[in-house]
């Protein structure tokens, strides 16, 4: 179906979040949409998918004009969105999560459903169990039961917002090869991403955003260069490859098994030294969460040795490793890392050490002023941290790390955010590490691992590597071992 | 021995700023429920109307739902409520509930030129446990044994199983008494009237925990009574303030069940249900009251304890009698002749507090052929011997 | 005598039906993703309000129909709180638990102690005669027999038709419903409605039926909407552990009484009050599998044990409606 | 800014009205002169030295509560158990001073200790009700609710059962303490400056914690989000658990309070009421301890004040009640609507 938007505005008070987009989809396309963060994609997408209203222009379907004023309306029309995060219902079953929405009589007839479901497993080699329930599935699967929802309530127009960040690299491939399919049955495909090579190997027209102004348009071969420079108006290159890594062990595990109720890891060894990076890949809840939480006491290890600066640490809680030097950045910000409700110097207060009974609330606000300037946060000393954008978040989530550090763990430090915001993240790690901090960090993109580890620990359901040098690693190497192929040499290491 | 009316020695009178009869007689009653409660504080409410009418330009004030945690009195305590009674001109208060005796008396001691009348009350029993001096107090309680005395009988009388139930509010002195002056009552009229076995006679107490049901604090009252019933007891006397059992009764009567209540507290609590009422043993408060607050108005007060029988010529005569016993229609006419008998004999001198009585543990409490003192009536440590359920709620 | 024991069963399935509309509403509320704390208020409003209703009109179905009416009001008064104020649910419900119940006392005085129309029972031709069963079940009232029904209903609804489907999808992840085409937000008033007005039948439940008549502070129901809360949690919102919850309730007062004669020593307030400690010890049963140190204490077992207490564990868990308590904005 | 601060004041002043329009047509509804009732209710807690007195007296315990779930919601906890722990502190209190009110045990150090009690009881009551949430999971609302029926049922168990009165058990709670035992209270009166003076003294301490000291700002933290105050480093189940204690031991002082200046004996109920207006009150003035002083007194004021209704007008002095709840809900109403506009503009 051909998709035309016309002069589409949205304001959120000052920003201008979508700015006079014209833009024309023709059916059967794959069309890419770039842009910075905060250039205003997700919210056009919105807007086409009926999740927020234009505050005014024209939303044509094959050339008829069409009002969206619900996610509803969206769905009748045959526009389908996939949200980043899967809107689906975890605690259901997938027929239940199938049935949910979708329009009938009073009574659903489950059996048919489970039917449908199969067909379509059938059409696009997916392997979905309509009896299963949603939260035993990894985001990828998540995202594939989405795509056939959609495709099941008849959508024609399918927008995907930055799907690529948290699948492995085999679903991704899966799914790429799914939207190429859709396409092929004229299906019309609107990629949201910050990643050019995703761009590349998949769309046939990118469109760039920024500040809410569609910058341009190209069409393949893209030149990659062109690109950046229409995201960002100026030319963004990845540093210099380096390591800090020195001598001397900060954090080292001896045998570690930890467990939860869904996963079991067993036998971890991890010498880790100073200034060091490792990387930890592997699809969402392979191991990396145990892993990285058994590292700072927050998942008591079931059996195994972690001693972080020589002291043994084994059983210990949290705060035990916070005070001596360990700190973990887990990927939920809001959830897990700032205080909503709390301002930006507030926080900065919180971090620090206490001093004393009352705050010097001078001090703190000197303070808080500092660290806006030197991570550059979009905000002020009293905003609450909830106003902040994502990026601006994980920008405050690192100004909150205390020097000096030993140990910094992380999850997935830059995701959701554009190129240049994780360039300068990674340069703020960085200069961690040349202090002597180690890190240790989850990531699901490849790339970010290959470019900023020393080594890199893989995960596949509950088994992991020894740590592997980044440099004799590929990205297609490490695809490969992420979906479960080439392990057996270390099969048999470990069974020796 | 009982006398008719027992009135303690006198004391000195308060030296009390004395109302010139010419100035209206202001007087308060604080009542623990509410004023038509159908039941303990509505008898106080009706007795304090009794006074207006026969004291010329007396004036009655009063307060509702005066127990402690009352939600209409967040944090006041019983005495703060009498002075604001005192504050609007009441030169008498009247504490109508045992709930009230120590801000009774504590009132009465802040407030030497305010007279207290404490319904239920025995600080100011000379032979009582805990006599306290308190010159501007007067004590004053019914002989409600009788009243219990008569629905016994009734629920005897009339009793198919010789099941009989008693809904009992709180374990105290006052509530085991009355309890057991019911089995007295019923064990005399079903052995005597009947000539049956008093072993053939089964006579249960059951305690909710407090004068009405609290969720999750007392037993609902209105399980306790369908329970009674469901259980083969056809009558249920009611000690507490509210009519549950009379209702529940009705219900089980419209459901085709052979079954009656003897409600408690108020003369007309028949007329709740009719068809399945023995019969109200109920307070007279008036005639006391009355003849109290003129001492008061006269100044000839005189401190002391009242315990006030029926008029045994009339124990119905509403300015004599002090307690009275009102026959309901479901009570059969033969059935209602015994209790007029029961009532005569009462009348002329049988004391059913005359020993040999023992206590539920099988302890002789009462001598053989020894009448029981006021004070062993009044402090009755346990049930009797026969009756069925808790005597003291913990030891 | 077993005879004695059915007849007084059959009492606790009556007496627990008030509790069981309020359990029933306040789950149907929940499982939109809103709390009605309200719970106490509403029953005694409708329950004086109902009676009211019924007295003057001597209608036993006004009577009941205004229960609910006022059930309705007051849950609205915490949807538009909540949901269109944005002020925190356990807030205003709490004010309204309060408001209700004295707005109940101050405005029923007119109705203390006046004798009004009762619910006659109805023992359904046939069934009554079943043994066992016919006793427990068919001999009761109008109703009693609506509680059983609604019971069955709320199930029906909630976990097997399409519109329940959405029910729980709006209560577990809003956002997710509101993709799928649900108004959120109108579907949260109307549950929160629905759920108000079946437990504003509560009240009439009790004044017209198993405790008839209004005695103010005396009447004996303040109290009984907290329980009705408690229950609901006990009930892992599933109409059915609800209802066992509300009978298991009822049953333990009644054995507080006919127990009574034969534990001298305990004062009947202590087994009046049993409930709530089992209350309590069931609410951490259900919830102490979640908590920090049950995890860390597991960790140190022995891997065979550890795999059943954690079995053990999840099936008794009952997590509530991921999205109860919070408000859901578009954009 | 400015502006917000006029807004603020007109909407409060807005709800208030609002409230009083509403009871005032209740008022007509239930057949009572609006005016006249007012001004009854002012002068029964105004017109005479001994009714500003009984103000002053519930007063005291209803600054304490407040005090004490000032802390609570802070920690973004809803203690409805106060009043179990409020009944408790009577309990322990009243222990305390039976435990050596027949020794030789100076009086002023068994009035001492008693209140000591109190406080240990009430935070032993809201211990257990925070160790049901943080380690059992439990939400404080139900915890604390089931904690209270008991601490009723526990209260008349020990008024009928062990501590009841020589002879009679009576609901009037159990013998009156020596008067040796009563806090001193200005002559004639049942009002103890002790008690004013302890509970003004809580409320001033609650306000310095939540101002400006770590404390303050770790207990915020915990209360607006456990795991990242984790994160930071707080150790939130001790916050949470103290601020629980904390609650507890001035709702037992209360409690003790009531005991030892108030009713001299331990009595059913005898929490009153007074955890919940505390709670009202703590919604009322959002949460800003700066407000505690005046509008709790504004509140005693409204329950002395409102038995006159009954008295003079012969209505259901649950009036106060109805008037101090419609107040807080419209104000919780009011502050929404507010919200509102100002994200509008
Ligand atoms: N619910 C909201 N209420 C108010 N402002 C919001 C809200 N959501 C987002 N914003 C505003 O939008 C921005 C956050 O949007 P978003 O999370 O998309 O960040 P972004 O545009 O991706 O920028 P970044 O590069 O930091 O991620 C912030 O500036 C914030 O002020
Ligand atoms: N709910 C909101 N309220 C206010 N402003 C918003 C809101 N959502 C987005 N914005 C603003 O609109 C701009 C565009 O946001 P949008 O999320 O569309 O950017 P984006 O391109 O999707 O960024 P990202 O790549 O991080 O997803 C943001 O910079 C933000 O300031
Ligand atoms: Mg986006
Ligand atoms: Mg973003």
């Amino acid at each position: 179906m051909k998709v035309e938007l016309r002069n589409i505005h949205k304001r959120f008070g000052k920003v201008h979040a979508s700015n006079d987009i014209a833009l024309t989809i023709p059916a059967g396309t794959i069309q890419g949409i770039l842009g910075e963060n905060g250039a205003g994609k997700s919210t056009l997408m919105k807007i086409l998918s009926g999740f927020i209203q234009a505050d005014s222009g024209e939303i044509l379907l094959d050339d008829r004009q069409v009002s969206i004023k619900s996610p509803a309306d969206a769905i009748q029309l045959g526009i389908g969105m996939l949200h980043q995060d899967p809107l689906d219902f975890p605690p259901m079953r997938l027929v239940d999560n199938f049935l949910l929405g979708h329009a009938g009589g009073l009574f659903p007839n489950h059996k048919e459903v489970a039917w449908d479901i199969q067909k379509l497993n059938a059409q696009f080699g997916f392997a979905l169990d309509p009896e299963a329930y949603v939260d035993s599935l990894t985001v990828g699967e998540r995202q594939q039961l989405e795509i056939l929802r959609l495709l099941w309530l008849g959508a024609r127009v399918l927008i995907l917002d930055e799907p690529t960040t948290g699948i492995s690299a085999s679903q991704k491939t899966k799914l790429f090869e799914t939207l190429r399919k859709l396409a092929e049955q004229g299906k019309t495909i609107i990629f949201v991403s910050h990643k050019l090579e995703d761009v590349d190997v998949l769309c046939h027209k990118v469109a760039v955003l920024t500040a809410g102004k569609l910058m341009g348009e190209m069409n393949p071969p893209f030149d990659q260069k062109k690109l950046v420079e229409l995201m960002f108006g100026k030319e963004i290159s990845l540093g210099e490859r380096y390591s800090a890594a020195a001598e001397g062990a900060t954090l080292t595990l001896r045998d570690l098994a930890v467990e939860d109720a869904r996963l079991q890891l067993s036998n971890v060894n991890l010498e880790l030294r100073a200034g060091e990076v490792v990387g930890l890949a592997g699809m969402e809840g392979s191991g990396q969460g145990l892993f990285i939480r058994a590292c700072c006491g927050l998942l008591r290890p079931v059996h195994g040795k972690v001693t972080l600066n020589h002291l043994d640490l084994t059983g210990k809680s949290y705060h035990v490793y916070k005070q001596n030097g360990a700190t973990f950045l887990p990927a939920s910000r809001m959830e897990e890392g700032l205080v909503p409700g709390l301002t930006l110097t507030e926080h900065f207060i919180l971090a620090e050490e206490t001093q004393g009974v009352f705050i010097n609330q001078e001090r703190g606000l000197v303070l808080a002023e500092e660290r806006i300037r030197s991570f550059n946060i979009r905000g002020t000393p009293t905003s609450v941290v909830e106003s902040l954008s994502g990026g601006n978040q994980q920008r405050a989530l690192l100004a909150l790390l205390r020097t000096p550090l030993s140990l910094i763990l992380l999850e997935h430090p830059t995701r959701g955010l554009d190129i240049e915001s994780a360039i300068y993240i990674w340069g703020k790690l960085k200069e961690r590490c040349k202090q002597g901090s180690s890190i240790v960090f989850a990531s699901s993109d490849l790339e970010e691992l290959l470019q900023y580890s020393d080594r890199v620990i893989v995960f596949y359901s509950g088994k992991s590597t020894p740590p592997l040098d980044a440099r004799s690693l590929t990205a297609g190497k490490l695809g490969e071992l992420i979906g479960g192929a080439g392990w057996d040499e270390w099969e048999t290491e470990q069974s020796a | 021995g009982q006398a008719p009316a027992a009135t303690e020695a006198p004391a000195a009178a308060p030296a009390a700023t004395e109302a010139a009869p010419s100035e209206p007689f202001v007087f308060g009653v604080i009542l623990i429920g509410a004023r038509n409660d159908k039941g303990y504080s509505q008898a106080h409410y009706e007795a304090g109307l009794y006074v207006e009418q026969k004291i010329p330009g007396a004036k009655m004030l009063y307060l509702e739902n005066v127990f402690s945690g009352s939600p209409s009195y967040p944090g006041q305590t019983t005495s703060q409520l009498a002075s604001q009674l005192v504050d609007q001109g009441a030169k008498l208060i009247v504490f109508n509930s045992d709930d009230m005796k120590d801000e009774a008396l504590k009132f009465a001691k802040e407030n030497p030129n305010i007279y207290v009348i404490g319904a239920s009350d025995d600080w100011t029993w000379k032979d009582g446990k805990t006599y306290t001096p308190s010159p501007n107090q007067i004590d004053i309680m019914g002989r409600m044994e009788y009243g219990k005395m008569m629905a016994g009988c009734a629920a005897a009388l009339t009793s198919k199983t010789g099941k009989i139930g008693y809904l009992g509010p709180l374990i105290n002195d006052e509530t085991r008494r009355l309890a057991a002056s019911a089995y007295l009552g019923a064990k005399h009229c079903w052995t005597e009237m009947l000539g049956k076995d008093a072993s053939e006679l089964q006579f249960k107490v059951t305690w909710i925990g407090f004068w009405f049901n609290i969720p999750g604090v007392t037993a609902d009252p209105t399980q306790v009574a369908d329970d009674f019933y469901n259980s083969g007891y056809d009558v249920v006397i009611s000690g507490i303030d509210t009519t549950e059992n009379i209702v529940e009764a009705k219900k089980m009567h419209d459901a085709g069940k052979e079954v009656w209540a003897l409600p408690y507290d108020f003369k007309d609590n028949c007329n709740v249900a009719p068809d399945v009422c023995l019969g109200v043993p109920y307070f007279n408060w008036g005639p006391a009251y009355l003849a109290t607050m003129k001492t008061a108005i006269d100044g000839t007060w005189q401190e002391g304890f009242q315990w006030n029988g029926p008029d045994w010529a009339d124990i119905n005569n509403p300015d004599t009698s002090a307690v009275g016993f009102v026959k309901g229609d479901a009570l059969s006419a033969e059935n209602s002749a015994k209790i007029d008998e029961f009532i005569a004999k009462l009348a002329g001198g049988l004391d059913l507090w005359t020993g040999p009585i023992n206590l539920q543990d099988g302890t002789n409490y009462i001598a053989d052929g020894k009448a029981a003192t006021d004070a062993e009536v009044w402090y009755l440590p346990q049930l009797l011997e026969g009756m069925e359920g808790q005597s003291v709620p913990s030891n | 005598m077993d005879n004695v024991i059915l007849i007084g069963l059959a009492g606790v399935l009556a007496a627990a039906a008030p509790v069981l509309f309020a359990v029933v509403g306040e789950t149907i509320t929940e499982r939109a993703g809103v709390i009605n704390l309200s719970l106490n208020g509403t029953i005694l409003l409708s329950a004086m309000s109902g009676f009211a209703a019924a007295y003057k009109t001597q209608s036993l179905l006004v009577g009941f129909l205004v229960g609910m009416l006022v059930g309705a009001i007051v849950a609205f008064v915490v949807a538009f709180g909540s949901i269109a104020l944005r002020q925190s649910q356990v807030a205003i419900g709490f004010v309204l638990a309060l408001t209700a119940r004295d707005l109940a006392y101050f405005l029923g005085v007119p109705y203390m102690n006046v004798p009004g129309p009762t619910l006659p029972g109805l023992p359904l031709p046939l069934l009554k005669d079943i043994p066992v069963l016919g006793t427990l079940f068919f001999r009761q009232n109008a109703i009693t027999y609506l509680s059983f029904l609604l019971i069955l209903a709320a199930w029906i609804w909630l976990f097997r038709t399409r519109p329940g489907l959405m029910l729980q999808g709006v209560g577990e992840r809003p956002a997710a419903a509101f993709v799928r085409g649900a108004n959120v937000n109108r579907l949260r008033y109307l549950y929160t409605i629905i759920g108000g007005a079946i437990a504003g039948l509560a009240g009439p439940a009790y004044t017209l039926s198993i405790k008839p008549g209004w005695m103010g502070t005396q009447t004996g129901l303040d109290g009984v909407g907290w329980i009705a809360l408690a229950i609901t949690i006990f009930g892992g919102w599933n109409p059915w552990r609800g209802a066992l919850g509300a009978y298991l309730f009822a049953l333990l007062q009644w054995l507080g009484l006919v127990l009574q004669p034969n534990l001298p020593n305990i004062p009947s307030q202590v087994l009046q009050v049993a409930p709530f400690p089992l209350m309590i010890l069931t609410l951490l049963l259900v919830n102490v599998g979640d908590a920090e140190w049950v995890q860390r204490w597991l960790a140190s077992m022995p891997d065979k044990t550890r795999r059943l207490a954690v079995k053990a564990l999840r099936a008794m868990r009952a997590s509530p409606p991921a999205a109860l308590g919070t408000t859901f904005e578009r954009d | 800014m400015k502006k917000n601060i006029w807004i603020n004041l007109g909407f409060q002043a807005g709800a208030f009205l609002l409230a009083l329009l509403i009871t005032t047509l209740i008022l007509i509804f239930a057949g009572a002169p609006p005016l006249k009732a007012y001004g009854s209710i002012l002068s029964g807690a105004f017109g005479s030295q001994k009714n500003l007195i009984a103000v002053l007296i519930s007063w005291s315990p209803l600054l304490l509560t407040t005090a004490g779930v000032l802390i609570t919601f802070a920690a973004g906890l809803w203690n409805i158990g106060i009043e179990g722990q409020m009944t408790l502190g009577a309990i322990f209190a009243t222990w305390g001073l039976r435990l050596f009110q027949d020794t030789n045990v100076s009086p002023a150090l068994i009035i001492a200790i008693g209140l000591l009690f109190g406080m240990a009881g009430g935070a032993l009551w809201a211990a257990l009700a925070g160790a049901l949430k943080t380690f059992g999971g439990v939400n404080e609302i139900f915890g604390g609710l089931g904690l209270n029926f008991v601490a009723t049922a526990l209260t008349i168990y020990l008024v009928f059962g062990p501590w009841k009165r020589p002879g009679v058990g009576s609901m009037s709670g159990t013998k009156p303490f020596d008067e040796k035992l009563w806090l001193s209270t200005l002559p004639g009166t049942a009002l103890s400056p002790w008690g004013i003076g302890l509970s003004i003294l809580a409320v001033i301490v609650v306000f310095i914690l939540l101002r400006g000291t770590y404390f303050g700002l770790k207990l915020k933290a915990v209360g607006k989000n456990m795991r990242s105050a984790f994160m930071l480093g707080v150790p939130t189940w001790q916050y949470s658990m103290f601020a629980f204690l904390l609650c507890g031991a001035f709702a037992g002082l209360a409690g003790a309070i009531q005991v030892e200046a108030v009713y001299h004996r331990l009595l059913p109920n005898i929490s009153n009421g007074y955890g919940f207006l505390g709670l009202l009150v703590a919604m009322l003035i959002n949460y800003q301890a700066i407000w505690v002083i005046p509008i709790a007194f504004f509140f005693a004021a409204l329950n002395v004040g409102s038995i006159q209704l009954q008295i003079v007008h012969k209505m259901d002095s649950s009036f106060a009640g109805v008037l101090q709840d419609l107040l807080v809900l419209l104000i919780l109403l009011g502050q929404g609507a507010r919200e509102r506009l100002l994200k509008k503009a």
